[in-house]
This record gives structure tokens, C-alpha cells and sequence, in this order.
């Protein structure tokens, strides 16, 4: 090959770069491996985690272990769907680009939103780009964050807003729900979750019609499973929801890859980031689909895209795709009382559980927050001991709850578990107890 | 049989289901006591109804109307279309890593926390840069992270700027992230050899210039021969000299980006570290930074704590007390799932295998260019830069649409009938009808060989007769699509009732 | 691009490879110390050289060119091409089930052994026959047994029997097998309503005969209603009863082979109980047997041992300790994998699930008759034997052969440019021009509309035109093959030089 | 669809089956159950074994612990490999037909014999598959059976020759090596196994032309594998080789499914038993392959045909096919020449051990046999312990051999896990030994 090219030797193809700069030895990396000692070597570091099969787990705070049926697994892992590129090339992408235009109408369906973009990257950026979207709507100089907004979604928003000069104004909770503060027209936004990051459900009519009063967009992060169940962003008149879409489908990865999603109403369609799939006809008159109105995007507007995003999360949207139509119509409805029921009988069980309190008793939807008698960190540890990784605490991010703990209730966990889980919490709460009682004053 | 087109919302049918439900093993308690109706949805989610055969079979036709990587040559500039190798896949399955609450304590996800500070420490060795996070969920992610980052190493020392400077030749994401990250973008000039023309450079850069958004090899596939004099006109005014990752696969062991003076880098490990692409995602795009910028880097950060003294074991933690971060980009560690599969991939390469990726990737880029040349198709499709690539080259459809009335578009739609996917078409924007095509390394002579021919046996063919190009695709599931339509009046969902 | 038809040799290129080594951690000896050359191989094994990605390309080209359940509709009667439930693979894939050596401890292997306890449980429950033996690899390696388990029964009785008797429409093993087994076949006859000739089987049944191999439903898809006739005369001669597994899809907790009074039954795992086929295997073929013929079940049975009194735990073991055993079939403990499939899907459906199977095997099938007679396709394509037919049914081509000049093959090739899987052709042998349709309980109502609305568009374009048929398919990956050519000069093998 | 059918109740389809045999309850196996609950389950299930991955295990005795690569799982995993049926159709399943020619293909070079089938079910069923073609082909009443035979093969050989009225005479082994004893015209076949079951190369071409002397079939049942090194069944003149494929590519699984093949020469090709591919050509001239050959098989011969089988083992044969490609040319000589060497320091670090007697010092590839100083069953227990298998117990098949242990090395154990053994055994029998010396006399 290198005489086809006309050079004597691999060195001569790198002769532009400045020799100043020719790195003068090998990267500090080691020798290459046999793919037996990759697989052992990163099993063996797998084995030093303890996840969701390891335990009985009742983490969620955004991200939840749900069961991921055989058949997403499956489907994604076939090369046409996990390999291709972003459909630059749409007749030999029709694959790819049918399935997004399914994934879109099943988020829409789920929000009650008309239009869905194709995916973003995960939930918190999700919450970041549709406040990119209103900045770019209105430009006014105000966001209002509801404190139920999950830490993370608050802290990127955060994040960007600073570099767009846009102040990020919080609003508090009162027992567990969403209080605005009076709004006034430099309010670009009103940005609230459904369910809040406490496991409560928010009345989002009220806090978007409130918003609306001054002509500030409502947006709201949302869970997608409980929607199937819950009165729609849509309804409410939200005009962007967007989402962590990790519980439809995709396992939890220490955090990703999932997605994020983020569907609005006809009115925005042309401010939405990244792709969006829509429907077409070829020459011969052939349905067929296409990535859509692209003049929102980087690769043709450049500076003046309505966002940056180019790769998302396809495979990751496709597992969502693949999941709500394995759940089906019913099904996931019937998923979705599952968990309302084993909730409401977790929320009784640890209520009565002496030193655990529920800590509002507003109706939730698989997930809840409790105070304890004792200090949570204690607490947790003891339960690990027991096997159970008993939940998320709250005391970082919402130190006025005190001593707080997130409880997540999936169909994976059963009532033996709910109960494995009580009679620990007690437990560690008594014995928590006992012991500083114990000490010296 | 049935059609292949169907959606499966048109293969619905009522009563069909997939999902059983677990059975409920507490006391049932009645819906409206638990959810007040008020706050139910008026209608179900019309969501399909269908059994799992069903669905197998909907999504494996569809499936079978999508070219992949595994079954044909995908020179997509800009994308490095690497094989994905299949290990991977497998590692990333394993429970202790797929089944990983983000939320888990840190001292019970030991392995994920350890593996993710040795791939930021083989990042940071590849880069030329010590400091790394993983958090940006892709490239475009890992830009805004630098932009933003560019912003807070300037404003922690007083200094307000408001421009940066991209060259003309940059991908779309680069001014797209900047608008994004609240700068104005002022877009530089290239020379006549593909540089970065640095007489317009040193005229842009001024004291208003937070940062220079660079890609080395450039967009072109060329390399930056200018680097080291950017380098002095950017740091010259207190500017930051950012490193667009994208083209990391033409220089792994070869040369590193710190070395050139650039203060951030972003990696897509979804190409130069074989995540695969799932058909536009997932990818992930950590940034490598020098010390200055290092204080503003996202929280948390991975660490590993070595105890004092008594010989206790090293551990590893999340950090979340950096005073200066810029803060989140998005929730929990970030995209875990890629982050193995690359430092799979690192591992089973090491550093000689690092080195022979790069060199294979660009003796393919430039055995391709020889042999398109030997081939005559040169005469059509110059080079726009005629010297020695790096891992990709561009080609310019000029001349074949002025001498035979076919554009850069209709020789990419009939690549199509060959099984080949055409590589990335107008793009860079500087180059008229600019093809940029970047084999990769692990694509064979023959592959090389191969396209090489097919190209010329459009050309030659165009030669006689324009419209067969012009009306290509022909064997493709559909043919030609009406994009215009699509856009005028957007359908973006499945219409139900 | 690149041929889809160049064997992996044919893609071979020296020097190419996708193994690496793992690293030798001993002192390396001499290689003519540990093993002389004169124990060598003169020259190495002339395997391909190629690297991952083209293994991968290679394998998925060759995918593309087959046709399978997952895509489309696969009628092949007897087969019981039935969905096959993902989970299965991923419960298979497990490492305790996937990576447990056959010779590890039974104290060491009480999951795989409760597993296989409890499958033999419930076949035998399906069957209505207590004592179930998993060896048997396949359906033909059950008859086998059941064959050899008859003449142990029989040579510890002091008999010597001489004769097997196989029904004329049985399937190709059950012949194969007795002879296989030492025996005689001596055919017997079918009646005019399909069922088995008793006059005929009456004559036949002599002191000689050692056992009458029988499917029910028959292989014409029809209840045997003589059944309990026949078992009268079979076991009248002290003969065995065997039952066929392959047809057990249709009557699954709806009637069971031991209440007809089979002695012996074996299960097609691979057909009614969803193990995948792998286009041609694995499968597995368990036999079900009444208690006099327990004795003489292969070596090793799963046994659950329940120890004395003290409350102590059941546990699982492999029990050697069977005199009379005919001994072994195969090596260790049977198709553990396809065990663990087959029981996963009796968990998931549980009795009402396996009844609702049968049920609708039988109501798509005969359901399926009738749209094909809306259709008008039984004036050519008559039904063998006019009755309620079970999971499968019997059409002629004879009359399609003669007015339309269209044999059951043209009929079958053309179907494939339609994208279905032809029906089994030409069995049972006893049908002019037979064409054996079943159809499975996971296909959809729609489908079977299809299938009959495509059989009848094929007639139509027939009767204008037979060539049509006549030289179908077209758009298959090659066309009719010359069979006959490759039996006369065969090519098995790849020439190397 | 009743309607249609023109009957009123499900029930109705049934009514050919006489009352008195409707099952009249239903069938006591249960309820149904969700995916969740049947992967839980089976899981648990799983979790009850000891696997490869559960403990340092050196079992082998016929099958063996090697790396299976992942593309090996993505490739046979494809739908398109994983769920039709036998290729019947030859035009819409070549991509199977040329995996079986390749296959062939593959057998045929390790074997150096030029036919291979497409597969038999496993390795001791092939041996009687091999002996039934002996018997079609002379009809003689004697078969040779090697004790180095598999115990396995050697009973499923004696099950099918009883029916066929030919007796088994088994060849002792001495000192490792197969003996014949006298051979006569009665005789129809010669059965040997190479590498033989205690690991030990046989010299395969004395044995072969003993059987030649008296127009006898020579048979071999050859472990893959090692065939990449040793001189082929072809090169020494044996008529029909067979095996177990399972060290090719295939998981343990338990003991199956693998798959078995079978290679013979071109006398024999009329007799082979299964499925064979053969390339031919279509009516456009284009190369394709189809089932070739298949006068020999039940479905055109039936009772005359040269077997029975049907069903075979494709999917497996395709992941060994699949194996030998990862592994390649050059690849199958180093793994097999790192076996040898690693065994080779096992079979040194063993006999070191005190109370520990390598069997014969001859030639091995991956596996050999040591006798204790202390009862087997014992040492083993005490191992598992250390959480090691230490090897498969001879004692049952070969109580002449006294106490002792066939231990087998594949590429995944290290010098590491051997040490380990050494030590565990030397522990182990020593301890064994102080026991019964201080038991009372
Ligand atoms: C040069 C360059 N920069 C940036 C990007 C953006 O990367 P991502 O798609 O991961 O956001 C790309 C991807 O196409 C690219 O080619
Ligand atoms: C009626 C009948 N009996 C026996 C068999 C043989 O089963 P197997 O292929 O599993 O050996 C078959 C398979 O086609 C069959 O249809």
C-alpha cells in the first residue's frame, strides 16, 4: 500500500506534523491484551460493585430498576439498529427513521404534547434545553425553578443559565408541593416536575396557568411511566415536557446511557433541539421518512442552530420505543397501578414503623419521602448490612427535611422485600438510637 | 409478506398484549383513594397493542431497512466508522455494571468508580492533559463543557470576554455551542494549503476573544502544519485554545493535543473509542483540560483517595467540593455504559495498539486517495488540498458537476445501489461540493480497493448518461425522498383515532 | 458491495487475524520435548485468515440470506414453527446455567438438577406418563430409545420379537429408527378418513410384532379417533404403544397419550416446546414412559432424593444404580439448554397457558381451512381427508398438478417471492402432491388471511400463466439450484491450494 | 374466526376426540407467570450452581472451560441463525448452507479427511453413529472398543450394538496406550480415541493399520482441538473420524447442546449419517448451495436409510465454524501450543506435589492423569473448599487405576490458579493422611 501512495515508509505520512511535537515515546498504556483478559479483568471490576441484582434496592431519585424485557435487549443489539450513523442517508436509514417517528408518537401519546424531537441526551440536559428554548422564545431575564425540580435538572440548568445571563429564581416547597412566588413579566419560564423529585404529584394546571399569566412559558420535567396514569402535561397546558426516559426500557448503567425527551406543542415545533423524524414520500410515491426541519439544527444553521445537540441517545429512545409497545396500552397502565398499590402499601408499612414518619401525605406515585428518628447515614449502613440498600438520602440536597429518605417501589421489589425493608429501617432507627443514647453525654 | 411499511401502531389491534403483570401480592386498595380522578388522564395513552411475536417481527423488518457498519464500508468523514467489536457488548451487559444504581454509594460501586478514573487517567495520558472529566454526554456536550469552562477560568480572574473564534472549516456543533454557551462567534480564514489562515487570526484575535475552537487534523483531514504559531497568537491574548476531538483517530501515540498547546480537549468516544452509534446516539464527550482550567471542571469529579500512611487500600469517590466548578451538565456520572466499552477498548489495544490504529487510519486515508487516483476519478473529484491526509480527505464534486452534470448528492444516492454508504457530502462548507471521506482503520485493501472501482464505475457511467446518477437510488427500500414536503408540512407522529 | 457470495475462504488473506493470545505466564519448553514431531501434523490446518470485522460482515451477509421465523410467516407443517420467547436466550445466556461443567458434583450442580426434576415433572404430567428420561438429543434419538426401551422390555419378558409396525403417513424416522433399532418395518394402512386401517392393523398385529409407532394427531393433522381400538389390539399382542411427540402442540391439557394408552411418548422440545431450531438444531427429544417400561430408562435419571426423617432438605442426584437400564444415548446429562428453555416456557404459560396453546394451534389451522375455501383455493388444493382437522391439515395438489400444470414445488418456490415460508411438501407420502400446512398458535388472524388471500392470487396468476409458478422464485438470493448436479458431482467442501 | 369456521365454541374443534379421553382437570403445573417472575426464578435456579466462573475448575473428561468469543454469542444470536428450520428451501436459506459448507469445510481440514456432515448430535453418540456405518458397510459381528475411549461412547455404543446383535470387545490400555489384542475377519470396526480419555496421544496410525489388516474400519473420536497439532485422523489412515465439537466455540451448558462431528473419506461418503451442503449452481448460472446427498437420509430412504437422524445440531456447528474463523490459521496452533505448555507446567507442579503420581509420561495435549496417595472423593471435597474443581474422579471408570484424578488446562486458567491446585492438593492429601493415620487402627 505505501508504494500505491509513494512513500517509503508509515513514518513519511506523518512528515507534517512538526517533529517538535512527535510524541517521543510510547503512551504510558501498556501492552494491548487477548480479549479473555479484557472480559476477566473488567468482570472482575464489575464484581466490585454491588448493583440492583446484588441487593434489594429501593433507589430511585431519577433512575429506577425497572424489569427490561428480553426482547429490547434483543432488537437493539441487532447490528442495523446498534452500528448506523445518525440517518444522514435516509433510503437506506428507513429502519432507523420509522422507528423514531414510532418514538415520537408514543411520547407524545404518553404527554399529550403534539410534537416530540427524536431524543436529547438524558433527563437534567433535557431540562437544560428547554430552558434554552424559552430563553430564545421570549429572552426575558428570569427562570423559576420549583425546589421539586430533581438537584441535578437544577444545578445544569443552573449551569447554562449563567453563561445566557438568565437568573435562576428557586421556588420553595410547602408540604411537599410546588409554591410560586408572585411572577411578574421578567419570567421566561416556570419550570416545575411531575412527579416532584419527592415522589408528590404536582398540580401542574395551576402552576402552568400561573405561568401563562404572564406570558411565561410552563415547562415540566416529567417521569414517563406514571404519566400513563396521570393527567398530561398536555392537558394541563404545559407547553414543554421533558424528561429522564431511563425507566422505559433502558437498564440503569450507573447513570447512562438513556434518554431524555422533549415533546411541546405546534407552536415551538420549529425551536426544538436536535432531530426530529417525519413522514414522506420517495419518487414513486412510496411512504417513506426523513429527518425534518433541519433549519433548527447545527449542521445548516451553525451559529444560529436553536441548540448544538448532534449525536443523541437513538439506541437508547428505540429501547423506549421497543418497551412501551411490549407494555402496550394496557399494560402499561396495569404497570403503573402495580406500583401505585405495592407504594401506598410500602408508605403504610414504614409508617408504621416507630421512628420512621411519612413526611407528606399527599398521593405518589412509586416513590416517597420519610423522616427518621435517627441519623440516615447510620441508618443506611445498617440496612446494607441487611442486604438492602434502603434508599436515597435526602439530607444533601434538602437539609430542612432533616434526617429524610427517598423510598423508590418498582415491580421488581415484592412485599416480602417492602417488609425486609421495614424491619430494618426499625431496626437500624432503634439500634441507632439505643447506641447514642448510650453515650456519654 | 405483510408490509414492510406498516407502522406498529397500524399493526395494532385491540386486545393484543405482550407484557403479563407480576401478580400483586398486597392488599388492593381502590384507585380513587390512591389518585383522586382529578388527577388522572382523561384517556389512555394510545399506545400499541401487540403480541411479542409481533413485535420481534416488526422491528427485524425494520431493522432490515437500515444499512449498518457490520455489513458494509460506511466512509463517513468526520464520523470514523470503526468496527464495533462485539466484546464490548458483552462487558457492558454484565449485572455489576448494567445493573449499577447511579445513586449507589460510592463505597459500593468501587468497580465502576475505578474504572472510571483509569479511563480518565488514559483520556488525560492521550490527550497530553491531565485533568479529566467524563460527564459530557457527547461531543457537542464536551464543547459546551469547554466553552463554559473558557467562561469561568476568565471570569474567576476579572476578565469579561465576548467572542469566539472558529475557522471556517469547523463542524456546525463548534458556532452552534458557542451561540449555546453565550459567546458571538467571529469566524477565522483558511489558506491556500487548508491551514487556518493565521494573518486573519492574528487580525481576529484580540482581547474580546475568549477561545479558539480548533480541530488538528483539521476538517480538511489536514494537519494543522501552523499549530504551534496559533498557539502563541491565541495564549498571545490570553485566549484558550480548544481541541474538537473529533479527529483524534489520525494521532493517538503520534502527537498529543497538550503538546500543541491546547488547554482543552473534548474525546467522542462513540468514534475514536468504538462506542457504537445506535443510529445517532449514544455517544459520550469527555473534556481533558490543562491545570488553569482544571478548578472549573463539572462536579462530582471521579478521585481516588490514597489514606495517610498505615498502608490502608486506596479508594476511589466522587468529589463534589470544587468551589470554582462550573457545576453540572447533566445528572449522575454520566454515560457509564460507554465509559466501559472505551476502556475496554483501550485496554485490549494498549499503547502499541493505539498507535497502530492511527497509523492504519491514515495509510488507509491516503492509500484511498491513491487509488481514486489511479482510478482517474481524481480528474472529477480533486482533492480540495492536494497533500498528504491525515485519517479522512476531501474531494470536491466541482468539476463533475460542471463537466458531467452530477452533483457531490447524486454520486452519494447511486453509492447507495452499490451497498456502499457514501461519505459525508457538503461538508467542510468551504469546499464546493465537497465529499469527505474517512475510511478507518479497520477496513481491509480490498474494502480500499473496492470503492476506488465502484466510484469510477459511476463516473464512467455518468459519463454516458448523467440520469442514471441523477435518478439513483434504484435498489434501495425507498427511493429518493421529498424532503421539501417533509418540511412544509411537518408529520412528525403517527395520526391515531 | 463486496460479492455476498465469497465463501470466509474465499475472503481469506494471509497473515490476517482476529485472536490474540493470551500471555504465557510459564516457562516455555521446547516444543519437540512436549509433543515429537512425529505426533505432528505435517502441515497446519488451512483455516481463514481474517480479521473480527470481516468475520462479522461475512457471517452478516450470510444472515441476510436466510429467511427466518422472526421475519415472516412459517407454515411448515410438522415443524411447529412456533415464536420463540426471547427470555429464554437470556436465561439460558446465565453463567450458572451456560458455564456449569456436565461433570461437576451433583451437590455442586442442585440448580441445573431441580431444573431438569422439575421439567421431567411436568412433561410427564403433559404426557400422562409418570417416568421421564431428558437424554435424548432430538426427536429421532427419542424413537430410538423408545425402540430400544421396547426391546428391553420385551427381552426381560424372554421374548424375542422381530417386527415394529409404522403406520404409511408416519414421518421418515419412525422407518429409520426401527431399523436402526433392529427391527422389521411392517407398514400398515390409513382408511378412507385418514385414521389408521384397524383391519389392516388387525392382520399385521401378531405375536411377533414388538410395537406400533403412532403420532396422534397423525402427521394429516387428524385425531387418530380409532385410538382406543388400536391401543386394544397393540397391547393385545403384548406390543408396546409409542406416541410421537412431534404432534403434541395440538392436544396439550386437552388429552394426554398415557389416558390412550401409549407406553411411551417422546417431546420435540425444539417444536412444541419453543426451543429455537438453529436452522437444523439443537433440539431435544425426552421420552415419557408407564411404569413397566421405567426399569429400562437410560443411565443417568435425575432423581430427588427426600432423606429419612430430621427434617433434612430434599436434595437432587444423578441415579447410575439402574440395572435393567438400556444404558446410555449420548454423553452426560442431555441438552441442558434447551431444558432450561423448554421449562422456562411451561413456567410462563403454566396449565391454562399450554391449553390456550393447543387451542389455538387448532383453531388458526382449521380457521385457516376455511379461509382458504372462502378464497376458492380448495377447488385445486382440496383437503386430503375433509374433517375438523387439529393443528395441521393435509391439502392435495393433485388437482393443481392437472388442470393448472402447477406441481406442489411451483406452488411452494412461488410463494417464497410472496415472503412466506412454504407449508412442508410432499408428506406424508400417502397425499398426491402433498402440501402440509401448520400454521402455530402465535400467528395472527391477519396473517392467516394473508397466507390464504396469497395461495389464491398465486392459483389465479396459474391459470393464465403456470409458467409464472413454473419458474419461480425471482427475487430470492439465487433461484431454483440444480439438486440433481450436486448429488451427481459432489462439492462438500471448499477447494484449498 | 369461529364464525368462520362455522362452529360455535372452541370446544366444538375438539369433538373428534373421544369424551373418555378429554383430560376432565386441568393440568397441575399452575398458573401462568410474568417475564420478571420466570427470569427471577430461573435465575435462582442458576444461582445454585457452581459454574466456571464460581470456582478454579480443571474438569474436563471430554468437555472443557474455554473462551467462547463474544462474536461468536452476536453472531448465533441473529434470528435469521438462531430460529428457521433445517434449510429445506435452499433459496431463501443459503446463508445457512453456506455456513454448513464452511463448516464442512473446516472439519475436513482439522480431520484431514475430505467429507464432513453437517453435524451429529454430541461426541459419544457419533462413535455409535460411526460403528452403525462399520455395520452397514461389512456387516461384521465384532466392534474393538479402545478403554481409552470415552465411557460415554463406549456405553452409548454398546446400547446401539445390542440392538444390532454385534458384540463389543474392549482393548485394554497399558501404561496409557490402547492394545489390541488379536484381530480377526470378524471384526467390523476399530475404535480408538485421540487424544484418549486420560489425555494421552495415541499413535493413531499403528492402530488404524492393525484394523486395515483385517479390512476393519478404523475409527477414531478425536477432541477438535488439538487436531490443529497433531497429525490427522486422514494422515493415519483412519476411515471415519468423530467428536465431540463442544471445545470449538460452544458453552458448557451443562453437557449440551454442542454439537458432534463427522468426517470420513470418499469411500464413505454414500454412508454418512445427517444433513451435508453441497455447492451447485441456479438456473442463472449462480453458485448456491443446497442439502446434498440425501438419498442417504430417513425423509427420502426411510427405513432404508443409513441413519435416523434428523434434527441435528446446526446452530452449534455454526458458533464452532464461527470459533475456528476468530481463532484462525495461525490462531488454533498458538492456543493449542499454550495448552501444551501450560499443561505441561501443570503436569511438572503436580508431580512435585508429594502424594501426588503423574500416570504415564507420555505426550499430552491439554489433560492427564495423576494417582493419590489418599481417597479421591476426599481430596476433591477438600478442594472445593479452597474453591477449586480439582478434576474429574477416575475411580469410577477406571478402578484399576486406584485413586485417582484426570485434570484438565484450557487457555483461562493462569500459572496462578495452577499453583493453587498444587497447593490445595498437597494440603489436601496430606491432611487426608494425618486423618486416617490417627483414626484408630
Ligand atoms: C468535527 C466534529 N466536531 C463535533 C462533532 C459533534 O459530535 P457529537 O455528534 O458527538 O455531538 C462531530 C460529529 O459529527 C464532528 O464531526
Ligand atoms: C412427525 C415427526 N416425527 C419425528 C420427527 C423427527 O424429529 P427430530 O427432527 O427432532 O429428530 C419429526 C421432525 O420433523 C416429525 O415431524
Amino acid at each position: 500500500m505505501l508504494g500505491t501512495i509513494g512513500v517509503s515508509s508509515i513514518e513519511d505520512l506523518f512528515k507534517e506534523i512538526p517533529a517538535s511535537l512527535r510524541l517521543d515515546r510510547p503512551l504510558a498504556l501498556g501492552e494491548g491484551r487477548s480479549e479473555q483478559e479484557v472480559f476477566d479483568e473488567l468482570r472482575a471490576l464489575a464484581g466490585l460493585n454491588v448493583s440492583c441484582e446484588d441487593e434489594v434496592s429501593f433507589l430511585g431519585a431519577g433512575m429506577y430498576d425497572h424489569y427490561v424485557p428480553a426482547l429490547v435487549d434483543s432488537i437493539t443489539q441487532r447490528s442495523e439498529f446498534l452500528t448506523p450513523y445518525t440517518p444522514y442517508q435516509p433510503e437506506i436509514s428507513q429502519g432507523g427513521l420509522q422507528a423514531m417517528f414510532e418514538y415520537q408518537t408514543a411520547i407524545s401519546e404518553l404527554t399529550g404534547l403534539p410534537i416530540s424531537n427524536a431524543s436529547v441526551y438524558e433527563g437534567p440536559s433535557a431540562v437544560g434545553a428547554a430552558g434554552y428554548v424559552a430563553k430564545l422564545t421570549n429572552g426575558r431575564p428570569k427562570f423559576v425553578v420549583s425546589r421539586g425540580v430533581h438537584p441535578h435538572s437544577r444545578m445544569t440548568l443552573a449551569t447554562m443559565a449563567h453563561a445566557w445571563g438568565v437568573e435562576v429564581i428557586e421556588a420553595p416547597l410547602s408540604d411537599g408541593l410546588t409554591e410560586l412566588p408572585a411572577l411578574d413579566q421578567g419570567v421566561s419560564a416556570v419550570i416545575v416536575q411531575q412527579p416532584n423529585f419527592l415522589g408528590v404529584v404536582e398540580d401542574l394546571e395551576s402552576l402552568a396557568a400561573q405561568a401563562h399569566g404572564v406570558d411565561a412559558l410552563a415547562i415540566s420535567a416529567c417521569d414517563p411511566l406514571p404519566l400513563a396514569l396521570l393527567r398530561t402535561p398536555g392537558e394541563c397546558g404545559v407547553d414543554i415536557a421533558v424528561g429522564e426516559g431511563q425507566s422505559l426500557g433502558n437498564r440503569l448503567d450507573y447513570g447512562g446511557p438513556s434518554f431524555g425527551f422533549f415533546a411541546t406543542t405546534d407552536a415551538l415545533v420549529r425551536r426544538v433541539p436536535g432531530r426530529i423524524s417525519g413522514e414522506t414520500r420517495d419518487v414513486d410515491g412510496k411512504r417513506g421518512f426523513v429527518l425534518t426541519l433541519q433549519t433548527r439544527e447545527q449542521h445548516i444553521r451553525r451559529e444560529r442552530a436553536t441548540s448544538n445537540i448532534c449525536t443523541s441517545q437513538a439506541l437508547n429512545a428505540l429501547a423506549g420505543a421497543i418497551y412501551v409497545s411490549w407494555l402496550g396500552r394496557r399494560g402499561i397502565v396495569e404497570l403503573v397501578e402495580l406500583m401505585l398499590q405495592l407504594t401506598a402499601y410500602a408508605r403504610e408499612r414504614l409508617a408504621a414503623v416507630p421512628g420512621v414518619t411519612v413526611l407528606h401525605q399527599r398521593p405518589v406515585v412509586r416513590e416517597f419521602a420519610v423522616a427518621l428518628d435517627a441519623p440516615v447515614e447510620q441508618v443506611l449502613v445498617a440496612c446494607r448490612r441487611a442486604g438492602i440498600g434502603a434508599g436515597y438520602p435526602l439530607g444533601g440536597d434538602y437539609p430542612e427535611l432533616g434526617e429524610a429518605l427517598l423510598v423508590a417501589i418498582t415491580e421488581r421489589r415484592s412485599r416480602e422485600d417492602i417488609d425486609r425493608l421495614a424491619e430494618a429501617l426499625g431496626a437500624a432507627v432503634a439500634s441507632a438510637n439505643k447506641a447514642s443514647a448510650g453515650a456519654p453525654a | 409478506m405483510t408490509d414492510d411499511q406498516l407502522t406498529i401502531y397500524e399493526r395494532s389491534k385491540p386486545g393484543r398484549r405482550a407484557f403479563v403483570a407480576p401478580v400483586l401480592d398486597v392488599p388492593e386498595r381502590d384507585l380513587d383513594e390512591l389518585l383522586p380522578e382529578a388527577m388522572r388522564r382523561s384517556a389512555p395513552a394510545r399506545l400499541p397493542e401487540i403480541s411479542e411475536p409481533e413485535i420481534v417481527r416488526h422491528y427485524n423488518r425494520l431493522s432490515k431497512r437500515n444499512f449498518d457498519l457490520d455489513t458494509g464500508f460506511y466512509p463517513l468523514g468526520s464520523c470514523t466508522m470503526k468496527h464495533n467489536p462485539k466484546l464490548h457488548e458483552r462487558i457492558a451487559a454484565l449485572p455489576g455494571h448494567a445493573r449499577l444504581h447511579p445513586a449507589q454509594h460510592p463505597s459500593r460501586a468501587q468497580g465502576a468508580l475505578e474504572l472510571m478514573w483509569r479511563l480518565q487517567d488514559a483520556l488525560g495520558e492521550i490527550a497530553g492533559l491531565p485533568h479529566v472529566s467524563l460527564q459530557p454526554s457527547a461531543g457537542s456536550h464536551g464543547e459546551l463543557a469547554g466553552v463554559l469552562l473558557t467562561r469561568a477560568y476568565h471570569e474567576d480572574r476579572g476578565e469579561h470576554r465576548t467572542k469566539v473564534l472558529t475557522p471556517d472549516t469547523s463542524h456546525g456543533t463548534n458556532p452552534a455551542t458557542v451561540t449555546m454557551g453565550g459567546y458571538e462567534v467571529v469566524k477565522v480564514g483558511t489558506d491556500e494549503r487548508g491551514n487556518v489562515d493565521l494573518g486573519d487570526l492574528r487580525a481576529k484575535a484580540d482581547q474580546d476573544v475568549a477561545c479558539l475552537m480548533l480541530t488538528n487534523p483539521s476538517t480538511l483531514g489536514l494537519f494543522e502544519t501552523g499549530i504551534e504559531e496559533v498557539q502563541r497568537i491565541v495564549h498571545g491574548v490570553g485566549a484558550t485554545l480548544y481541541y474538537d476531538g473529533a479527529n483524534l483517530n489520525a494521532i493517538m501515540g503520534i502527537c498529543r493535543p497538550g503538546d500543541m498547546g491546547f488547554d482543552i480537549v473534548h474525546f467522542n468516544l462513540h468514534k475514536s473509542f468504538t462506542q457504537p452509534h445506535g443510529g445517532g446516539g449514544p455517544g459520550a464527550g469527555p473534556v481533558a483540560v490543562s491545570d488553569r482550567l482544571e478548578p472549573y471542571l463539572p462536579v462530582p469529579q471521579v478521585v481516588r483517595r490514597v489514606p495517610e500512611g498505615n498502608g490502608a487500600e486506596p479508594h476511589y469517590d466522587l468529589d463534589f467540593e470544587r468551589p470554582k466548578s462550573i457545576g453540572r451538565l447533566r445528572g449522575f456520572q454520566g454515560n457509564y455504559g460507554v465509559f466501559v466499552r472505551s476502556y475496554a477498548y483501550i485496554r485490549s489495544l494498549g499503547a502499541p495498539g493505539l498507535r497502530d490504529v492511527s497509523e492504519n487510519a491514515v495509510l488507509n486515508a491516503n492509500y484511498l486517495v491513491a487509488r481514486l487516483r489511479e482510478e482517474g476519478v481524481l480528474e472529477y473529484l480533486p482533492v480540495a488540498y492536494d497533500r498528504l491526509c491525515m485519517h479522512e480527505f476531501v474531494l470536491s464534486g466541482g468539476p463533475m458537476k460542471r463537466d458531467l452534470g452530477v452533483r457531490t448528492l447524486d454520486l452519494a444516492k447511486r453509492l447507495l445501489d452499490f451497498g456502499v454508504h457514501p461519505p459525508t457530502v457538503y461538508f467542510p462548507l468551504i469546499v464546493d461540493e465537497a465529499l469527505l471521506v474517512e475510511p478507518t482503520e479497520t477496513e481491509t485493501k480490498e474494502t480500499l480497493d473496492e470503492f476506488a472501482e465502484i466510484v469510477s464505475t459511476i463516473l464512467k457511467e455518468a459519463a454516458n448518461d448523467p440520469e442514471v446518477a441523477r435518478q439513483a437510488p434504484y435498489s434501495t427500500p425507498v427511493r429518493r425522498l421529498d424532503e421539501a414536503a417533509a418540511a412544509r408540512r411537518p408529520v412528525v407522529r403517527q395520526q391515531l383515532d
